[in-house]
């Protein structure tokens, strides 16, 4: 694997809890992975598998209650954030790590002025000046090309459009340019044309910054369009994990197989009209109540006996290609 | 393709803006400024285009949900803008909607059986033991299990929520069924059951569709013609094929490019438009996307072009290239 | 980080609570003062109805032999200057506070639910007759009402109801209203519409129950401050007349001459009107954090 | 010891009257704080508790005689009187103020409680500026009585009768500063009272506490120098005592007796059957324990003795049906009555029992429905507004009503005309015994009170016996002061006419 | 903005107008009237005397009649003249209106200065024992009655000072004049105290719950500074509106509390003449009252745009 000290981030085990009403349940279960300097790694799955929760235990801002992290480790740049009290966290929050969220409507607060919501996020870790916290404000509006930087920066979120509340979040996050960003699902809630400028800005600045992106979607055009590396999600466990030519060239999971040929391709031409799509059978289980074994197995044309019983491990299947299958040999062929 | 099941011509329909806690108009939103287009039977237009852009506004108007500003619906040749709302309510039948976010769109204190059979029995064609029979067979048709026609819409999934709008829909055998993004709220590998259930329905009974999305690979798969809006104007329809193989309006240039392929081989992102969404209360003169297209010359500012044939079936609003639409040369 | 035992914290969480009694009871750990709250409107409730039961003596008699006993055995919470007894005199004042409590936020309710459902879903110039008319009735100070309206109608049990009621007419309504106007954006309201459902339909089968559960979190609060404003009117002298117990004016009447020779007599109404409010608004509260579709797992 | 000079006296007022002349006022809320604003031409002496045609004493009159055939009295007057504003007081002011009361006047009184108190007054003359004289019709000893209430201060002429309710005039001891509706009432001293050296006190000054808590607390807690009069109920006295031990506390009789008045003008209480039944019923001593602690009277309509000078003796007195000690006996009695009417166990006879919203009227009457009870009578208690009270009985929309009569003077004019005579306006029963009336008129002209009292008592019987207004009790009532306040008497057959506090003084 | 006000100014007299209706009306409805009351007290009425001061006062007119006669005096400025004392209304009034007014406006900061703080606390502390604690002493405060507590105050100073806290018309120092109100404030304001807390925090937890905090959480603010800064800011818009409501209510609904401590305001004053008919006075006096309720709902808007930058009223 990669040298060590590459590393911006390292994640071992993570183990993430909710306790909610309907019962208590793993929402992130063992989840290990490292993101490199300069690297993007995606980490995909359906809605409701983890992805989000993920992103915020690497932050420690899982919602306390009903979640908790329980178990794992977290070390950026070296140093375990698991292990740091709060305000040790504080100083590493928005300044050596930073997150986009996925709907920068309500991501922002919608009573102060863009321009203060991004000095604050300087101010709280750089010893400067209003003035100059200001101006960096202004350049970072800037950065990520919102035209009239100044007037912008004297607005409330509401007088912008979805495409600049993004990217005035995107600012925000690389304000105090960070050693890694998360970017969770920064583009969802976007039209497709604004969504290709954001994705491509943000690749920009992540090459100019150097920073570590992990970015969560569960578009896996997306993924192919951006990424290195790729993480894929099954109810709260990573299923699958390769770099993403060899995850697209041959997924290893039944479950990473089935939702790459359910993807409608654009067609550039000579789809035939009505053409019906592959689908997965079946949904996905409530995590409250998972299989005891597998918890793909109920969906999984594959499944067999030893699935239902045993949680497959996570196997490396060759060229760090990870995937948790009893039968991964097989799926390239079945499918 | 035969005769038009629906006719739509230059519909409008503006929302009044309202401001402040009196709630007075501060402006107007041109949701839909002047669309036009027929629909056959058996057939499935696709309608796309950004959030916003008017989509939803169309749907409603075709089943006046909402009383339309301006323009003419004919529904098999009748025309029904201005029918009361008593004599709306047979052609109620012929027409039904799937809305995007099934949840909402499901009462949270109906069962999935009552809200199944409610058309049934507001319209007083079934009761008792045959509106259960009824209900049950059309929960088998949509693939769910007649026993669950006691749940109540938050003990099902996404999909299957997604089926029981669709089971309502059908429930009054219409002949058009208006989809407003039945896929949207769902995950791909969810979205895939939708969509062939929507396919296998019009195979089985020759429903018209019209298809709203604004995922252009949705629409594709499942459209005979496919019409993409722009702030409230149609600015480019043509038959599937034709309009993916070959799209003349710079917007669906855009569009097409923005798309992610789903293979790291291909294309890298290369975004063909720039700046943001202009507002739809003051759209900018002339041609609406002026401001964000590559082409923009002197004209699109002042001139608003006109949705004409540029060939066989495929009519694009264009001032390019006098009004073909067509580029000299893709970039 | 400490490891947690899976099996410990399941059965803390209520993963095994389902079904009936264990998901009540699961429910009610949760919902401490909830519960509590429960607790006491039943135990209220049942006092109200098994008043003639639980009471050991009429709470009507009057007998000057045992006048201003303290509390004994006999008498459990003493008796009052006309020798009645307090214990049955709470007991049979439930009834009257119960009456008080649900007939007003029941009038109100009702009338507030009509107004507001019909305000809120035909909008227009109903809407904005009725909105002014509820600016009209909230500007009016909630006690002058109560007095001019029990004044003109004398002081009884009826008159307080409907003087207690009218304040609350225009709070109901406006609850309603303005979830009237968030439902009626609904899409399931669009897709009853689309079937061709009449409007009064819509507004009795689709919206009206989905108003149902902020209604609920408002009349259980709504419940308790009117047993505080029957007792302020009492203390005003328009609550409900002798001889029927009413708390507020055994308080307050009370309050007047005996605090110190009879604390007994103040101390028990006192804590009667408390507890009854008390309970409503602890259930009200967490009826309001059950009901809550985002606190729902 | 010497009576100090200077202070002011503090008092807290149990409510806001209604404005403040004494003239048009029909409770001692307004005497009390403005008697010490006027003079009367008679008064009773202020430091003798029993009011009583022997503790008649001169005021504005130096002196007074009746003629041979006691059918005029005359008045001389006091030389070198001044009103507040300056003005000297004439005979004519006198003659002004009993035509005002007669309603002989131009200007009139907005109300006028008082009229039928001059009834038998001819005619107000006055010879010279010194000299007044009363014409009677007949003889009536009594309206030296009257005159002599609280109720009959002697007003300028030269002061309209609106501004008299405003900011009154007088030619007593205190002169009218300010009085702030639910807020204060202000006096001070009149520097020129024609008694020379009074009054002690330089003003008095009343903050109106409508709570009765409150205001207690407030005069345990040294806010108040003295509660006002006989406001304190019984129960409440044990806490002013236990709270404030040094106060001094007197209990006495208010003269107001509480009293069923029976519409016997409609079914049932037509019926002498039933209204028997139902005198038979009362258990008097029940009530008089319950809400006075045993400390209240039982007698007839006059106030009882010691402190009455006109109520039956107890011998008499427990001779009327229900007033004997046995009430089981007086029930059994009842029920047979009631019986003989058609009503028993199993026919229960239903009734309301009106009365006013004022805690002194429902608790009688909470006891009243408890004790008709035991005689197949179901009693319902209708509470009316003050404002709806009068109307309502006046209409006899009623059946039963628990009603409070005080009386100004403890004499038998005042009470048996007002309230027994046919035809008078506060006769709300509307008893009309034309017999009786004739034995009013011997009594009244009686100038003899040893002779006078027997005629009294035998009338008294008959009203009883006749069921017309039975009277339950005769209230009492602590007032309490600071040990520091000197020269306060508080009258123990009326609550109307003590209140001239000149030689009230502070020891402080 | 002009044309807003304008407006909103044009409903404010609708509604006003509304309310002369109704409480005028609804006196008339009332049986029993001064005169009534007057003669009730001394017992009997002569009908003559009666006809005469009706007519002195002008309630034998038809009510329309009375109606317009009342809102022409009022449009010119005329208030009449008191039924009771015979003062004009105004003068009557008007004293009484500072003192309501400082007692409303000490309870309101009270209320506000103790509640707003504790709602946030219990908001952030959600679930511990201090939450409970506060949400149990809050609700307490909303389960007494007002005379009860009242009462309660006031006997205890009695019994452990010797002294009683009453209303002092003139208070010579400036202490003197706070002592004068404190008390009473906060007997009112520990109700207010209460509401505020619990609305303060309803609005607290779903402002915390919103997105744009967990981003503030996310730029490593302090737990402070996200919950005063950033989640205070956004919830305080319903507590304006409870505070306003709260306002508007203490103007007409300190009765209980004036008369248990025996202050001379506007409210006892409006029940005094309620119980005496005084038609000029209670007419008057709620006019004035709905004055004060429709400004105060008109301020919370206002506050609104200045709290919340997305509701400006522009026209
Ligand atoms: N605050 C919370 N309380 C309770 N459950 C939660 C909470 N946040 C997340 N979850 C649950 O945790 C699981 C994982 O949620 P997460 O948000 O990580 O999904 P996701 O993969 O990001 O989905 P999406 O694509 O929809 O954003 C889900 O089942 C979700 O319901
Ligand atoms: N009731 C309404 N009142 C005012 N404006 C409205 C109303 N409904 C829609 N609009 C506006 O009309 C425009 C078109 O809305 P519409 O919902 O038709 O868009 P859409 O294409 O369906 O978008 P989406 O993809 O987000 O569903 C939008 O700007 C929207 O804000
Ligand atoms: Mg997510
Ligand atoms: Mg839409």
């Amino acid at each position: 694997m990669a040298d060590k000290s590459d590393l911006v981030l390292d994640v071992k085990n993570l183990k993430t809890v909710f306790f909610t009403n309907s019962g208590l349940f793993k929402a992130v279960d063992d989840l290990s992975f490292s993101v490199k300097r300069g690297e993007t790694l995606a980490i995909v799955g359906e809605s409701g598998c983890g992805k989000s929760v993920t992103a915020l235990s690497l932050m420690r801002l899982v919602p306390d209650p009903p979640g908790r992290i329980v178990g794992g480790s977290v070390s950026l740049e070296g140093t375990d954030l698991l292990a740091l009290d709060e305000a040790q966290m504080r100083a590493v929050r928005g300044n050596r790590i930073s997150m986009i969220f996925q709907e920068p409507m309500t991501s922002l607060n919608p009573v102060m002025r863009i321009g203060d919501q991004i000095v604050e996020a300087v101010r709280l870790h750089r010893n400067i000046p209003a003035k100059e916290a200001r101006d960096i404000a202004v350049e970072m509006l800037r950065l990520v090309r919102i035209p009239e930087p100044a007037r912008r920066a004297r607005e409330y979120p509401h007088q912008l459009s979805g495409g600049m509340r993004q990217r005035a979040m995107i600012a925000m996050a690389l304000a105090c340019r960070p050693a890694l960003l998360i970017a969770d699902e920064p583009t969802t809630a976007l039209d497709v044309t604004i969504q290709a400028q954001i994705l491509a800005l943000i690749l920009d600045l992540q090459k100019e910054l150097g920073t570590g992106l992990v970015l969560i979607t569960h578009d896996l055009g997306v993924v192919a369009q951006t990424a290195q590396r790729v993480i894929v999600m099954y109810a709260g466990r990573k299923v699958e994990e390769a770099s993403v030519e060899a995850l697209f060239a041959s997924p290893k999971h039944p479950y990473t197989r089935g939702l790459m040929a359910s993807i409608p391709a654009v067609p550039a031409s000579g789809v035939p009209a009505q053409a019906r799509l592959n689908e997965i059978p079946g949904t996905v289980p409530s995590l409250v109540r998972l299989p005891k074994g597998c918890a793909f197995a109920p969906r999984c044309k594959l499944a067999i006996k030893r699935c239902e019983a045993e949680y497959p491990p996570l196997a490396d299947w060759g060229g760090g290609h990870l995937a948790a299958c009893w039968r991964a040999e097989e799926v390239a062929e079945v499918a | 393709m035969t005769a038009a099941l629906l006719e739509v011509t230059d519909l409008k329909k503006h929302y009044p803006v309202r401001a402040g806690v009196l709630r007075r108009q501060v402006g107007t939103v041109h949701a839909v400024d002047g669309v036009s287009f027929a629909l056959g039977i058996g057939e499935t237009l696709g309608l796309v285009g950004e959030s916003g852009c008017g989509k939803s506004t169309v749907a409603r108007s075709v089943l006046r949900l909402v009383e339309p500003t301006s323009g003419q619906i004919r529904l098999d040749g009748e025309d029904i803008t201005h029918l009361s709302k008593t004599a709306l309510r047979p052609h109620r039948r012929s027409m039904q909607i799937v809305f995007q976010d099934p949840f909402a769109s499901l009462n949270p204190r109906m069962t999935a059986g009552d809200i199944v059979g409610e058309p049934l029995a507001v319209h007083g064609l079934a009761s008792g033991k045959e509106l259960e029979t009824r209900v049950a067979r059309l929960f088998e048709q949509v693939g769910l299990r007649p026993d669950q026609m006691r749940n109540f819409p938050h003990q099902f999934s996404g999909g299957q929520r997604q089926r029981i709008c669709i089971a309502r829909a059908l429930a009054l055998e219409p002949r058009l069924i208006v989809c407003d993004e039945p896929v949207s709220a769902l995950d791909v590998s969810i979205q895939a059951q939708v969509i062939n259930l929507l396919i296998d329905l019009q195979r089985q009974h020759g429903f018209s569709y019209l298809f709203i999305a604004h995922d252009l690979a949705v629409v594709a798969h499942i459209s005979h013609r496919v019409a993409v809006m722009y702030l409230g104007r149609i600015v480019e329809i043509a038959d599937k094929d034709e309009l993916f193989r070959n799209p003349r309006h710079p917007y669906t240039q855009a569009l097409l490019a923005s798309v992610p392929i789903a293979n790291p081989l291909a294309k890298k992102l290369a975004p063909l438009v720039d700046g943001d969404v202009p507002s739809p209360v003051n759209p900018p003169s002339g041609c609406a996307f002026h401001t964000r297209c590559r082409f923009a010359m002197e004209r699109c500012k002042t001139e608003r072009p006109a949705l004409v044939e540029a060939n066989d079936g495929h009519r694009v609003a264009c001032l390019l290239n006098e009004g073909t639409g067509r580029p000299n040369a893709i970039p | 980080m400490a490891a947690i035992d899976f099996d410990v914290e399941l059965r803390r969480a209520g993963a095994h609570a389902t079904g009936g009694w264990r998901r009540v009871l699961f429910m009610a750990q949760r919902h401490v003062l909830g519960a509590a709250g429960l607790v006491i409107m039943t135990l209220f409730v049942l006092t109200a109805i098994f008043a003639d039961v639980i009471a050991r003596y009429d709470p009507l008699t009057v007998d000057s032999a045992r006048a201003l006993a303290r509390p004994s055995l006999a008498h459990w919470m003493g008796t009052d200057s006309f020798g009645r007894d307090v214990f049955s005199r709470i007991i049979h004042g439930a009834r009257i506070s119960l009456a008080v409590g649900l007939g007003s936020t029941a009038l109100g309710g009702t009338i507030g639910v009509v107004v507001g459902l019909t305000s809120g879903y035909l909008s227009g110039w109903v809407d904005l007759v009725f909105q002014r008319v509820s600016d009209v009735l909230q500007a009016l100070p909630l006690l002058v009402l109560a007095l001019v309206m029990t004044a003109a109608l004398g002081p009884s049990l009826p008159n307080v109801i409907l003087a207690i009621a009218i304040p609350l007419i225009p709070t109901v309504a406006r609850v309603i209203r303005a979830n009237t106007l968030a439902l009626r954006e609904q899409p399931f309201v669009e897709a009853a519409k689309s079937i061709g459902m009449s409007e009064m339909r819509i507004a009795l089968r689709h919206v009206l129950p989905n108003t149902l559960a902020p209604l609920i979190v408002l009349a259980t609060a709504q419940l308790g401050s009117t047993i505080l404003t029957e007792a302020s009117l009492s203390f005003l002298g328009l609550g409900i007349p002798e001889p029927y117990p009413s708390w507020g004016r055994m308080l307050s009447e009370s309050a007047a001459e005996y605090v110190r020779t009879a604390p007994w007599l103040v101390i028990f109404p006192g804590i009667a009107i408390s507890l009854a409010v008390f309970g409503a608004n602890l259930f009200g509260d967490a009826l309001r954090d059950i009901l809550d579709p985002r606190q729902r797992g | 010891g010497e009576p100090k000079q200077g202070g002011i006296l503090r008092m807290y007022h149990r409510d806001s009257p209604a404005n403040a002349s004494i003239l048009e006022g029909a409770t001692y809320s307004i005497n009390v704080p403005f008697m010490g604003v006027f003079n009367n031409l008679v008064i009773y002496d202020q430091h003798i508790a029993q009011n009583s045609p022997d503790t008649l004493r001169p005021e504005l009159a130096e002196s007074w005689s009746w003629s041979s055939d006691n059918k005029k009295l005359t008045f001389k007057l006091r030389q070198g009187v001044k009103w507040h504003d300056g003005k000297p007081f004439t005979s004519a002011d006198v003659k002004c103020t009993f035509d005002l009361l007669m309603g002989k006047s131009q200007q009139k009184l907005r109300q006028n409680p008082r009229k039928t108190w001059y009834s038998e007054v001819n005619d107000v003359t006055t010879s010279g500026d010194v000299e007044v004289s009363f014409d009677l019709k007949r003889p009536q000893p009594s309206l030296l009585a009257m005159l002599a209430s609280g109720y009959t201060p002697i007003y300028p002429c030269h002061v309209s009768p609106a501004d008299m309710r405003t900011h009154p005039i007088g030619t007593g001891p205190f002169k009218f500063v300010e009085f702030k509706a639910n807020e204060s009432i202000k006096l001070t001293r009149n520097p020129d009272y024609w008694k020379k050296g009074l009054p002690h006190l330089d003003g008095v000054e009343y903050t109106i506490i409508t709570n009765r808590s409150t205001a207690i607390l407030a005069f345990v807690a040294g806010k108040f120098d003295m509660t006002f009069p006989t406001h304190i109920t019984i129960p409440l006295l044990k806490d002013v005592k236990s709270q404030a031990p040094n106060a001094v506390c007197v209990v006495e009789p208010t003269n107001v007796s509480t009293n069923i008045i029976v519409n016997s003008t409609s079914a049932p209480f037509d019926n002498i059957d039933i209204r028997r039944a139902m005198s038979l019923a009362l258990d008097r001593k029940a009530f008089v324990d319950i809400l006075f602690e045993g400390q209240a009277d039982i007698g007839g309509t006059m106030l009882p003795p010691p402190q009455g000078i006109w109520g039956m003796p107890r011998d008499k007195l427990e001779t009327i049906p229900g007033y004997g000690r046995d009430v089981n006996a007086n029930r059994e009695q009842a029920r047979k009555l009631m019986q003989k009417a058609g009503y028993g166990p199993d026919k229960h006879l239903a009734v309301k029992v009106s009365t006013r919203n004022l805690a002194e009227y429902r608790d009688p009457a909470v006891i009243l429905i408890d004790q008709l009870k035991s005689i197949y009578i179901d009693g319902e208690l209708d509470v009316v507004e003050t404002a709806n009270w009068f109307p309502k009985v006046a209409r006899k929309d009623y059946m039963l009503g628990l009603n409070l009569t005080g009386n100004s003077v403890d004499d038998p004019d005042q009470s048996f005309y007002e309230n027994y005579s046919c035809g008078s306006e506060r006769n709300y029963t509307n008893y009309c015994n034309k017999e009786i009336e004739k034995l009013f008129d011997v009594q009244s002209q009686e100038t003899d009170a040893s002779k006078r009292k027997p005629l009294v008592w035998d009338i008294d019987k008959k009203l009883q016996e006749d069921v017309a207004r039975p009277i339950i009790f005769h209230a009492r009532a602590g007032t309490c002061w600071q040990p520091y306040v000197k020269g306060v008497t508080i009258m123990s057959n009326s609550s109307y006419n003590g209140f001239r506090y000149e030689d009230v003084w502070l020891d402080k | 903005m002009f044309a807003y006000l304008v407006r909103r100014l044009f409903l404010m007299l609708v509604t006003l107008f509304g309310i002369s209706v109704v409480i005028f009306f609804l006196l008339r409805i009332v049986p029993g009237n001064i005169v009534d009351i007057l003669f009730a007290a001394a017992g009997y009425v002569d009908p003559a005397d009666k006809a005469d001061l009706e007519k002195q006062l002008g309630i034998d007119q038809p009510l329309v009649a009375q109606y317009l006669h009342w809102i022409g005096g009022l449009l010119r400025g005329d208030f009449g003249y008191s039924y009771v004392s015979e003062k004009p209304a105004l003068q009557e009034i008007l004293p009484r209106i500072p003192i309501t007014a400082r007692l409303a406006g000490l309870a309101l900061l009270f209320s506000a200065s103790i509640g707003i703080p504790l709602g946030v606390i219990s908001a952030v502390k959600q679930g511990t024992k201090l939450d409970y604690a506060l949400r149990v002493v809050s609700l307490s405060g909303l389960s007494l009655p007002s005379f009860w507590l009242g009462l309660l105050i006031l006997t205890a100073s009695v019994a452990m000072f010797g002294q009683m806290p009453i209303f002092n018309p003139n208070p010579q120092t400036w202490l003197e004049a706070f002592a004068t109100y404190a008390v009473p404030a906060a007997a009112v304001g520990f109700r207010s105290a209460a509401l505020t807390m619990r609305i303060t925090r309803s609005s607290m937890l779903e402002v915390l719950r919103q997105d744009y905090i967990r981003t503030a959480r996310a730029k490593g603010a302090s737990d402070a500074a996200v919950n005063y800064h950033h989640a205070l800011k956004n919830a305080i818009l319903p507590v304006i509106t409870v505070i306003g409501i709260e306002a508007a209510f203490l103007i007409g609904g300190l009765i209980v509390t004036e008369t248990v401590f025996n202050i001379p305001g506007v409210a006892r004053f409006l029940v005094e003449a309620i119980r005496w008919r005084d038609y000029p006075i209670v007419q008057n006096l709620v006019m004035f009252i709905a004055v004060v309720v429709v400004f105060a709902n008109f301020t919370v808007d206002m506050l609104y745009a200045v709290f919340d930058p997305r509701i400006r009223y522009t026209d």
